[in-house]
């Protein structure tokens, strides 16, 4: 009797250890968490949850003051949309723990020294675990030294310079998801190729990346149409207001496209001044099919043609991109702050990377940044628009390009009638776009 | 007139200078002698042009034509930094000393042209005795010792013009040339304005421009006047008293206006 | 003689506290003091203009940036090119820049020097942009070695290490900030605080005001050159809008006002407040600013002598204050 | 007509829109300059918060000419609450020389607020105003077209400055305010409220400021970095016109914006080096500006 009783706790014991193995057996699948999941109706970026304890911490370099301060805030709401996501799943598990995502930011203010203290901050006083950014390609080279320097993932999104990622700046901590201005530039003139129009204007930024797409863009007409015919080019200066008198240069030309690397506040002056014109020259880029600032374009013919090319675009027809179409749709067809109904080409393409990054941290299971950096390497995600596949020679996102014009009446605008995407993208793929490795990479 | 003095030499020449003020003319063929050891007055009504004479003397505008000669030599052009290391020391009609430095640092500054002190920058001011010494010593004479670590900006207005007037003198100057340096006073304070001047330029030649006639014919041998830019008559004292012309072109006018 | 004790007491506490603080500190705060000392000795050479000249200059930015440009080039374009005479030619090549300019700007003064001051330093960025192929245009310049400090008799100090950087650092700033300061109480730094208050009389001294102007511009553009000069090797990095952006001429001489102007040392403060408000701002960046600005707003309505006013106001040496204020920079000509 | 000859009038009439909005900022700048001696650096930032202030008021109202009546005597209000609650202020501490060095930089603070207080209240992304119904589309003329906005900005810059000459050259006011630019201590001993002045001026300039900025929003997108280059033309054509000189503004602004019309056209890229550095030798050789007045 008194053998049985000493026996009791072992067997206890012995009971939970059977209950955990099992219920551990058992709720193994649920641990892996799936994209687009969660309730995304109460999900909002300037209320994030407040997660302390043992987190996984991602710094987010970005500007959230000064000029570009706007871009700062997009990023934030894209990376909430994922982690909001993620951790209403109960988070990612990593060295044997569940845990959440903490976003902490670091603003850049778009200037390198601002960065670069944001960044040690974030490293050395916040503690993240691995870094995400980050607009303006002279910030994203602090981002490539100090990821080299302390032995940090960097993954960058929205850096397209080529030279980010040349033999002389590469280093093994630094991912790009984006595309470069060089694959941006290719695509878009294979889809030229195709067409009728042959003669293109140059209307870039004279700041790096605008001189960068100027140069890509040049090499990629001589490639793929050899009979284009570039009737002017023009580097203007950053935030330029009036874009009267370069207009009145571009009609002169006789052009019939203008190509252009212009983002906002640009891309929408560029587009009213068209407008105002009662020009009908269209203009094509990454940033040109922005509804908010289609919706207030007067003159019927302003931005029909403009042509827009991405890594994603929402009317890329997959079924898990239908499936985040409506998903998003549901949440801000009748938003006021966000203006646009359907996921633009940036929008989807970068939370579509957020997820391919989380994937992989949960894949390798670890914080150890050598075990992510070898998991990630040369891995293959679908993604909503298709196969991400991380390139190992130099950390670059081989993926397929997308090119769209913009048509009237069309059904990814936010009335439904207005000016948007044509119905279906053109999809160009990645072996026509990618470069092959950069010399002295393996 | 000293009449001990042989064959005294010109300290300063001007000859037919011009000068304008955008179109309009402002001095008209001005030719002056000073001699060596005179005091000489320059009179005349506003606006007739003196300051711009001595401006344009000193080196502070460039006359359209004509050429000044300063013991001798031909320093058309010259800038005034230049002219006062030649020799040249120049008070201004309203006061202007270094209104935020001390008694002390203001005549410091003095001493320092006095010992061409200029570019110097190895050792501590503040311990250069010598310096100091001088300093004090020139407080002591000119009146101001008690004074010494007050802001000149905030000197009475007498005291002010004492330290305006020392620092004319600072570079022990052969040539002073003193623009009003009775202005404002009362008449305690010109006597007293007046005694200084000649104690501080005994033995040294004088150009003086000044409203109040006393003044004027107690310290000057020679005057001349200015009427709208032009020389209407240089001469003595008495000679210029006597001339009807000055008579009826200035010294009226000046009796209204003093009593104004 | 208690005064002068406890003046010494005062100097061998911060030196102590500057020798012990990358045992105290971690590296995050080590270079924020570091990038801190920096400014502020940028901050005090823009004084040197500011305070002792009177002269207002919106572009003191170009020779912050000609010290760093001028750093980073001859570090990047020659090999073995040693730490200290690369932070000699940055400073030489400040100084210069100083003198090819001093021509036109000693003539001026007031609005028209600002205004010189600024469209210098817009043509300076043009050029610098223009210039791409060496200066890296928006991208800047990074990455470039950073040569050890070859001391004959020791040996080679490895620039690499933080504390190594900022024993190194910290001296040249220290070094540079004494030469200022004895520079003020040389005969020529009383020349200088004279054009301040009347360069007419300076001149009827016969003290030759232009060249003393182009002597200080020189000085004052050499000591900020070698902040410049530093800042490229601390952040192993120059980058146009750093240097040249449109609030980098501004930041000093928000630091001279904030830290109290008329005084040597106010610019210290004022960049030690600059940092620590920007500090406890880091939650929020994106009003930063508008708090920095605020903050100037007010000091320059209700507290014209800055920080320093506020700390003898505090301790009681009101009056005394009061009367240097005045007496400094404040009365000026009085009468005009 | 050619395509080159109807390109080279379109780039004139662009030049000329551009110019006239300029002038509308600069008249204000360099007036308050030549009055009371101050560089107000913040002058541009009014013209970018009337823009936003135009925005505003459209959201609430729709209607583009309650905007562009109200705005201006918004931001003139504004101007004339820094003028005496501000610059008046440092007046008081009687700080002699200094006080130059103190007013700009509460001019550069009030710069910097007005720009990060625009950035917290509307964000940093670019809004949009549309031109009222009666002023978009395109006008026809001798076989080319144009916008009959920028028509518009013309016509209405061309009102204003014929009603500021009246006022300045024909009324007694005028007579007041133009004693007061010229010699602010002889007008004051002639018996004229010279603070009274100062304010009317100050707000005066800043409304004019407004009038722009509201002329601006429908033709540019509004966003905080608007007052910039704005700024730096404007302190180019004070600087080049002569402080003070309202004639020397009106041809500088007319210069400069036909050259950045032209400049656009033939040499692009180096326009910022020729202007300042032709700013910066008109300055050295005549510092009061190739239309100055003073001395």
């Amino acid at each position: 009797m008194k053998s049985i009783r000493a026996l009791f706790p072992s067997v206890i014991y012995f009971c939970l250890l059977c209950l955990y193995i099992i219920s551990g057996l058992d709720t193994e699948p649920a641990i892996a968490f799936t994209p687009l999941k969660a309730d995304f109706s109460t999900y909002d970026p300037n209320k994030p949850e407040i997660i302390s304890g043992d987190t996984i911490k991602v710094g987010l370099l970005e500007p959230f003051s000064g000029q570009s301060a706007a871009a700062g805030e997009i990023s934030n709401w894209l990376l909430g949309w994922v982690v909001h996501d993620i951790n209403s799943q109960g988070g990612i598990m990593v060295d044997g723990k569940m845990k959440m995502i903490q976003v902490i930011k670091g603003d850049t203010a778009t200037q390198p020294v601002v960065a670069k203290r944001a960044l040690q901050r974030l490293i050395l006083k916040d503690k993240v675990d691995l870094f995400v950014g980050t607009a303006g390609s002279h910030i994203a080279i602090i981002g490539n030294q100090m990821a080299e320097k302390y032995q940090k993932i960097f993954m960058n999104y929205s850096a397209y310079s080529v030279h980010l990622m040349n033999a002389q700046n590469f280093n093994r901590y630094t991912f790009r998801t984006c595309s470069t201005t060089d694959i941006n530039a290719k695509a878009l003139a294979y889809y030229f190729s195709k067409t009728p129009i042959r003669k293109f204007y140059i209307l870039c930024q004279d700041y790096s990346y605008g001189q960068d797409f100027g140069a890509s863009i040049k090499k990629a007409l001589e490639e793929f149409v050899p009979d284009a015919e570039i009737v002017g080019e023009v580097y203007h200066p950053l935030w330029l207001k009036d874009f009267a008198p370069y207009l009145s240069k571009v009609q002169a030309s006789g052009a019939e496209m203008i190509i252009s690397s212009d983002w906002p506040p640009d891309s929408w002056n560029l587009m009213l001044a068209i407008d105002q014109m009662g020009m009908n020259i269209p203009v094509s880029g990454q940033f040109f099919d922005d509804p908010r600032m289609s919706q207030n374009l007067k003159n019927k013919k302003a931005g029909l043609g403009n042509t827009v090319v991405n890594f994603h675009l929402c009317n890329v027809e997959t079924e898990l991109n239908s499936r985040f179409n409506k998903i998003f749709h549901d949440r801000y067809k009748d938003n006021e702050k966000v203006q646009i109904a359907w996921p633009s080409g940036v929008v989807g393409g970068v939370i579509g990377h957020f997820y391919w990054l989380f994937d992989v941290i949960q894949r390798a299971g670890t914080m150890n940044t050598e075990k992510i950096i070898s998991t990630w390497e040369g891995d293959t995600y679908e993604s909503f628009s298709g196969k991400l596949t991380m390139r190992k020679c130099d950390h670059q996102a081989v993926m397929d390009m997308f090119v769209s014009p913009l048509v009237s009446p069309s059904k990814w605008s936010k009335t439904g009638d207005g000016l948007g995407y044509q119905d279906h993208g053109i999809r160009i793929p990645s072996d026509i776009v990618i470069s092959p490795c950069p010399e002295g990479l393996k | 007139m000293n009449p001990d003095r042989k064959q005294p030499r010109n300290m300063l020449m001007t000859k037919r200078l011009n000068h304008y003020f955008g179109e309009r003319q402002v001095l008209f063929n001005i030719s002056l002698e000073i001699q060596e050891g005179t005091r000489h007055a320059i009179i005349g009504p506003n606006g007739a042009g003196k300051t711009t004479l001595f401006n344009t003397i000193t080196g502070k505008y460039r006359p359209k034509n004509g050429s000044i000669l300063f013991k001798g030599k031909d320093v058309t052009g010259f800038k005034p930094d230049k002219l006062v290391r030649m020799g040249l020391g120049r008070s201004f009609q309203i006061n202007s000393t270094f209104a935020g430095l001390t008694t002390f640092q203001n005549l410091r500054m003095a001493v320092l042209a006095r010992k061409n002190i200029r570019f110097n920058f190895f050792r501590n001011l503040d311990k250069m005795q010598p310096v100091t010494d001088e300093t004090d010593t020139l407080l002591a004479r000119i009146g101001l010792a008690a004074e010494r670590n007050l802001p000149a900006g905030l000197l009475s207005y007498g005291k002010h013009r004492c330290l305006e007037l020392s620092l004319a003198m600072a570079t022990d100057p052969d040539l002073v040339m003193l623009d009003e340096p009775a202005a404002g006073m009362s008449r305690i304070e010109t006597h007293q304005m007046v005694k200084l001047i000649r104690e501080l330029t005994h033995n040294k030649t004088v150009l003086i421009i000044e409203h109040d006639m006393d003044v004027v014919f107690s310290l000057a041998d020679r005057i001349t006047v200015l009427h709208h830019g032009e020389i209407l008559a240089t001469g003595t004292p008495e000679e210029i008293k006597a001339n009807q012309d000055v008579k009826d072109a200035y010294l009226g006018e000046t009796k209204v206006g003093n009593a104004a | 003689m208690k005064n002068s004790f406890r003046k010494w007491l005062l100097w061998a506490a911060i030196l102590a506290g500057l020798y012990t603080a990358p045992v105290l500190f971690g590296v995050f705060e080590l270079n924020l003091l570091l990038g801190a000392s920096i400014f502020a000795l940028f901050s005090l050479s823009l004084n040197l203009l500011l305070s002792f000249t009177g002269l207002l200059s919106f572009g003191h930015a170009m020779f912050f940036a000609s010290g760093a440009y001028g750093t980073a080039l001859v570090l990047t374009r020659l090999d073995g090119c040693s730490l200290l005479s690369a932070i000699f030619v940055g400073a030489a090549s400040a100084v210069l820049v100083a003198l090819v300019l001093s021509p036109l700007l000693v003539r001026v003064g007031g609005h028209t020097f600002a205004m010189l001051t600024m469209a210098f330093s817009q043509i300076m960025y043009a050029t610098v942009m223009k210039f791409s192929h060496l200066t890296g245009g928006n991208d800047g310049m990074s990455g470039f070695p950073i040569p050890p400090l070859v001391i004959p008799a020791v040996g080679l100090i490895d620039m690499s290490l933080e504390r190594n950087f900022y024993y190194f650092s910290i001296s040249i700033l220290g070094l540079s900030a004494w030469v200022m300061w004895f520079f003020t109480r040389t005969p020529f730094g009383s020349i200088m605080v004279s054009i301040r208050d009347n360069p007419d009389r300076v001149t009827y001294l016969g003290f030759n005001v232009p060249l003393s102007k182009a002597i200080i511009l020189g000085v004052s553009a050499g000591f900020a050159g070698v902040a410049g000069s530093v800042y490229a090797l601390f952040q192993n990095m120059v980058s146009v809008d750093g240097v040249l952006g449109p609030l980098s001429s501004f930041t000093p001489l928000i630091n001279c006002f904030i830290g109290g102007l008329g005084t040597f040392i106010g610019p210290v403060f004022g960049t030690g407040i600059g940092t620590i408000l920007l500090e406890l701002m880091s939650a929020h960046p994106e009003q930063a600013q508008l708090v920095f600005s605020l903050v100037l707003i007010s000091v320059v309505l209700f507290l014209p002598g800055g920080a320093i006013m506020l700390y003898w106001k505090i301790t009681s040496r009101w009056i005394v204050l009061r009367n240097k204020f005045q007496t400094a920079i404040l009365k000026g000509n009085h009468e005009s | 007509m050619d395509a080159i000859a109807v390109m080279l009038i379109t780039q004139g009439i662009h030049g000329l829109a551009y110019g006239m909005l300029l002038f509308l900022v600069a008249s204000g700048f360099t007036l308050i300059f030549g009055m009371m001696g101050i560089l107000n650096i913040a002058h541009a930032s009014f013209f970018m918060l009337a823009a936003y202030f135009a925005f505003q008021i459209m959201q609430w109202s729709g209607s583009f000419w309650l905007a562009l009546l109200l705005a201006p005597i918004a931001i003139a209000g504004l101007g004339i609450l820094m003028e005496r609650l501000m610059l008046r202020q440092i007046r008081k501490f009687k700080l002699g020389k200094a006080v130059v060095l103190f007013e700009l930089m509460l001019t550069v603070g009030i710069m910097v607020c007005i720009e990060e207080a625009v950035k917290n209240l509307w964000g940093t992304d670019p809004e949009i105003v549309n031109a009222p119904e009666l002023l978009r589309g395109l006008v026809q003329f001798f076989g080319m077209t144009y916008p009959v906005y920028r028509i518009f900005i013309i016509g209405l810059s061309c009102s204003i400055l014929l009603l500021l000459g009246l006022i300045l050259f024909k009324t007694r006011l005028g007579n007041v305010v133009r004693a007061a630019v010229q010699d602010a201590d002889m007008a004051g001993a002639l018996g004229v409220n010279v603070p009274l002045v100062f304010t009317l001026v100050f707000g005066l300039g800043t409304w004019l400021a407004g009038i722009a900025g509201v002329a601006a929003a429908p033709m540019l997108t509004v966003f905080p970095g608007l007052a910039n280059q704005m700024m730096l033309d404007s302190f180019i054509v004070v600087a080049l016109g002569g402080f003070g000189s309202l004639f020397g503004a009106f041809v500088i602004s007319m210069l400069l914006g036909e050259l950045t019309a032209f400049g656009i056209q033939f040499f692009p890229g180096y326009s910022t080096i020729i202007l300042f550095g032709f700013m910066a030798l008109v300055l050295t050789i005549r510092p009061s500006g190739l239309f100055g007045e003073k001395e």
